[in-house]
C-alpha cells in the first residue's frame, strides 16, 4: 500500500497504521502531532487508526518560530 | 517596583515580555536571550518532523520551565490555520494558540477575513485564541468580541523593525479594549517596547529585534528593561506636555 | 549585564541616571525618588539662606552618599554664573557644576553667547563643567573645545516634556563628541530615556519628569530602567530597519 | 555700621567682621559660602574679613533645583 | 506645468482634489469653497426628504457642473449601504458610490468585514464602487480585487484632523494598487494633503479640514494647491535624504 | 486669493518663496525653475573670476527682473564674512546680504558666535542683513536685536532634503519673532515648504531641492504651490486635532 | 389605508399608489428616490406601485455630507 | 612689480593701477569687485589705486549659489 509521509512516497503493508509510521519514523513519545488527509489523529488512535491507500500523511513537531 | 501580574485566560504571568524563538543564529544563543529576557511564554513553530529527531526548542523551553506557544505562521487561510492550531493542541498538548493568517509573503499582514474566520473556529473548538492582527481597532474589537483571550496588534510589519508606526490605532485599541492588549511585530528597539507600554499595552511580543540583533542576549535584557520601564512610567502617570518651558530650581532671589 | 562605567574627567559612575532634585513635593518623596533612581549624582541649586537653617537636601544626599552637583539656574548672565558656581564650590567643596546661563524665563533656553563666556571663565578657574547647552552641535562642539568635562544638550525646553526634539542632532553630536553627552532636559517619559541612550548618549539627566510624575518614586523607577534600557540596545546592535516583512518562522512544507 | 544681609538692613557694631554675620545667622559649619559686594569670601577668611559699612552680603546654601 | 489627468473607472478628472460637502457653516460658503477647491466631483449624503423642498445642494452643484457622488454615510451593515447605494442610484442617476460602512460613532472607521461583503454586492450589481477603507494594505487589495474602481484609504478617522498617521501603509498601498489610491479622512490642513500625493496618491478626498476651517474658501484655495503641489513633487523626483550637508555653493578658492 | 506682501526692510515682495541658484545642471535648466518658482529674489555667491567672463548668472538674472542676493557662503568667520558681503556690495550695488558664517563642511552649521559678530558689524556698516541661522530662538533673537532685517533658521542640514527637524523651535522662534522669518535650507520636498509656512514662517528659501531634483523646474513649480498653499492654510486656520472622530455627514434617521 | 412615511403615520385611500405620496409630498421631479419595505421603487414604476397597507414608506433625497 | 591676481603671478610695469589689472583682465563694466590686500576696492578708485609691490588682488564675481 503506498502512502505520502511528509510528502515522501512510502510502501506498507496492508493494514498499517498510523503507529507504524511513527514506529518507522523512530519518533519520541511527546511533542509531536499527525494529520491524515487534512484531519488530526489524535494520540489515542494512532494504534487503531489504519492507513487509507494514498493516504497523505504529515507528521509534525514544533521548531523555532514566531 | 510592584506591579500586578499579566492575566491571559485567567493564568498569571509575572513577565510582560514574551519572546518568540524565530530567527535565533544558534540554539546557544536562543537559550541566553530567553534566560536575559525572563520571559515564561514563548512562541513556536509547527512544522515537518525531518528526521525521528525532535528538535531541541522544546526540551530547551522544558529545561527553563518556558511555556511554549504554538504559532500557525505561514498560514494563508482559515483551514490551514485551524488545522495548524489543532496539530499544534495535539503535539504540545496545549490549547493555546498564536493565531496567524497572513495575506502574503512580502508584508506579512494578517488577512482581516480570514483571520477572523479562524478566531471564530478556534474559540468554538474550545481554543485560547491569541491572535496577530492589524491595528485597526475595529477588527481588534471585532476579535475580543468573537471571545478571543487577547488581541495582539502590530506595531508595524514582521521583521521591518519600524516600531509602532501607528500609536493612535493602539491608544484607541487600549482605550476600549475588554482583553489584554500584546504589542507583537515591528518592534525594533528598547524604546519602542517602552512606549507600547506606555501607551497602556498589557505585554509585548517580539523576536526579530532580539535574536537577529547583533547581541541577542544583550538586546533581550534591552527588552526585558525596556518592557519593566514602560510599564512603570504608564502606572506613575507622565507630566503633561507643554509648549513653553517650566523651571525646575526655584527662583533667584 | 555588563556595562563599562559613565567617566567624567576622570570619574567612575555605576549609574547614566543623573537625576535633579527640583521640584519634588515633599522631602520624602524627594528621598524615595533618588533610592528609585539609584543616582549618584544630583543637581541642587544654590539659593540664599532663609533662617540659620540648612534645609535638608544636603543631609538627605550625604545620608545616601549621593554627590551633590551646584548648577547655576536663574542665571542670566556670565557673570552672574561665574559667581553662583564660585559659591557653589565654596558651600558645597566641590569643583564640579553644572553651568546654566539661560536667556529668558519663557524658554529656559541656554544663551549661547553668555554660555561659551562662562564655560571658558570657569575651566580657566579650575572647574569641572557640565554645560546645559542646546542641541546645536557646533556650540556643543565650542563647549567640548573649551575645556568642558561634558556637554549636556537638550532634548527640548525644561519641563516641557516634550522628548528629544530632533534626535538628528543629538545624533550628530555623539558621532563627533571627545566627551560624554548627558542628555538634560524635557525627557516626560521612559521610552524617550531609552531613547537617549539609544542614540548613543552617555547618561541622561532629568528632574521635573520624576518629581511632577504622579508617582515619583515609580516614575524614577522607570527612568532607571529606561536608562539601562536604552544602554543595553545601542550596545546590543539593533536590527536594521526594512520597508518589506521578513518571516520569524521557517516557511511552510 | 550698617550692612546689607541677603536683602535685609541690619546694624553691627563698627570692626564686625563676616564670621559675626554667620554666628547672629548661626549657619551651620558646612554647606554654606558667603559673598561681599558679588566676590566670594572663602570659609577661611571669614574670621579675618571686616565688613565693608553699606557692604551686600549674600549668604548662600543648597537647595533643591535642576 | 502638464499634468495627466485622473483616471476612475475609464473617466478623467483634471481635478486632483475630491470635496466632501458635509459640515458647511451655509450653502453661500460652501459655494465659494467648491468654487475654490476647483473639485470636479464631490460628495452627498441620503437623507430623508424632510419637507417637499430638495436641499439647495444639487441645484448647486448642478449650476456649477460639479458630479454629485453619493456616499452611504452612516451605515453599519452591508445591507444598509447596499440599500442606501441604491437609493443614491435612483435618486441621483449615477452608478458611483463612495462606500461607506462604519463599525461606530466615536471612531467612525470602516467596518472591513462589511465593507468587503457590501463593496462585492454593489460591484455585482454593477456599481462604480469607491470604498471608503482602513489603511490596511491587506483590505485594499481585496477591495480592488473585488471589483473596486479605486481604493479610498484614510489618513486618519474622519474629522480628527490627524493627518496621516501611517505613511508606511499608505505606501505600501500605492506600490501594489491597480486601480487609483484616494486619500480619504483625515486630512487637516494642506501640508498633509501634499504629502497624500507625494506618497503617490492619486488624489486626495477631504471635507472636515475645508467646511469647518476659520476660512472655508481659503482653505479650499490651500487644499487645491497642496495637491497640485505634492503631485508635482511626486513627479519631479525628490532629492534624496542624507544625513550630512552638501555645499548649494561651490568652494571657496 | 488675495494675501500681503511679504515684507522685508520695507521692500515688498509677491512671492514667498526665495530660490537660490546653487547646484543647478545647466542654465537652461536653472532658468525654466526660476520662472517656474517665479521668485523675485535668488541668492548668488561671490567668487573668483576665472576668466574675464561673467558667468551668465547676473544675465539670467536681469534678462528676468529677478534681484540678485549675494551671499557669504563659505565663510568661516566673521572677518570672512564681512569682506566677502561688502565685495558682493560692490559687484552687485545691493547692501542686501545672506549672511552666511558656517562651522565645518561636515554640517555646514552656523557658527553662533562668529554668525552674531558678523551680523552686528554689517548693521553697522549699513547693510540689510538675512541671517541663516540654526532653530535655536535665542540665537534668532539676537539677531533680531542686532538689526537684522529678518531672520532665516534652518529646518535641517543644508542639502540633507530632511526637512523640518525641529517645529517647536520653529513656532517659538515664530511667536516672538519682531522681524520676518524665512524658513532656510533642508527642505526635501513641496510638502515641507508648505508645512514650514502653516508654522508660521513668512517665507521658504531654498536651492538643492529644487536644482537637484530630477525634474528641476517642475521641482521650483511644486515649491511655488506648496509655498502658497502653507501660506492660505496658515491663514484660513485649520481645524484643531482631535482624538476621535466627527461626522461630515448628518446622522441618519 | 395606513402607511408610515419618513417616520410619519399617513391615512390614503384604498389603491393609492407610491405616486401619490409624492404628488402629496409636492417633491420635485429629480434627485429623489423612493424606498417601500426596504426595497428601492424605481421611478418609472412610482405610478403603478400600490401602496401595500402599513407599508413602510422612505422617500430620500440628497444632502450635504461626507 | 609682482603682484598676485587671484592666486596667479602677475609681473606688471612700476605704478600700475587697479584698473589696469581689470583691462588686462578684460572684465566686464559691471558685477566685478576687487580687494587688496583683504580690502575692498572701490570702483570709484581703481583708476587712481596703485598697486602695492606683491599686492594680494581679488578679482570676483557673482556666481550661482547658496
Amino acid at each position: 500500500m503506498n502512502v505520502l509521509v511528509n510528502g515522501e512516497q512510502w510502501v506498507l503493508p496492508a493494514g498499517s497504521t498510523v503507529a507504524d509510521v511513527l514506529e518507522r519514523l523512530a519518533v519520541p513519545s511527546t511533542g509531536v502531532a499527525v494529520a491524515m488527509d487534512g484531519a488530526v489523529v489524535p494520540r489515542a488512535s494512532w494504534l487503531r487508526t489504519p492507513l487509507r491507500p494514498g493516504a497523505l500523511i504529515e507528521v509534525l513537531t514544533a521548531v523555532q518560530g514566531g | 517596583m510592584a506591579d500586578d501580574p499579566l492575566v491571559i485566560a485567567g493564568r498569571e504571568f509575572g513577565s510582560r515580555l514574551i519572546l518568540g524563538t524565530g530567527g535565533a543564529g544558534s540554539m546557544a544563543l536562543l537559550e541566553q536571550a530567553l534566560l536575559a529576557a525572563q520571559t515564561e511564554l514563548t512562541t513556536v513553530a509547527i512544522r515537518r518532523m525531518d528526521t525521528g529527531e525532535r528538535t531541541g526548542v522544546l526540551d530547551l523551553l522544558a529545561r527553563h520551565g518556558i511555556e511554549p506557544l504554538p504559532n500557525t505562521a505561514g498560514c494563508r487561510s482559515a483551514a490551514e490555520a485551524v488545522l495548524t492550531a489543532q496539530l499544534g493542541r495535539e503535539a504540545l498538548a496545549t490549547s493555546w494558540v498564536k493565531l496567524e493568517v497572513v495575506a502574503d509573503d512580502r508584508t506579512l499582514l494578517p488577512d482581516p477575513i480570514e483571520l477572523l474566520d479562524a478566531a471564530e473556529q478556534l474559540v468554538d473548538d474550545g481554543f485560547t485564541v491569541l491572535p496577530y492582527t492589524n491595528d485597526d481597532p475595529v477588527l481588534a474589537r471585532r476579535l475580543a468580541d468573537a471571545g478571543c483571550a487577547a488581541v495582539m496588534p502590530l506595531g508595524s510589519p514582521i521583521g521591518t523593525g519600524l516600531g509602532i508606526g501607528n500609536p493612535h490605532n493602539i491608544e484607541m485599541i487600549v482605550s476600549e479594549a475588554q482583553v489584554p492588549v500584546v504589542l507583537d511585530a515591528g518592534i525594533g528597539t528598547a524604546s519602542e517596547a517602552a512606549l507600547a507600554m506606555e501607551l497602556g499595552c498589557d505585554a509585548v511580543l517580539l523576536a526579530t529585534a532580539v535574536t537577529r540583533a547583533d547581541d541577542p542576549p544583550r538586546m533581550a535584557e534591552a527588552m526585558r528593561l525596556g518592557v519593566q520601564a514602560g510599564r512603570h512610567a504608564r502606572l506613575a502617570g507622565r507630566i503633561p506636555r507643554r509648549f513653553w518651558a517650566q523651571a525646575s530650581s526655584p527662583a533667584r532671589d
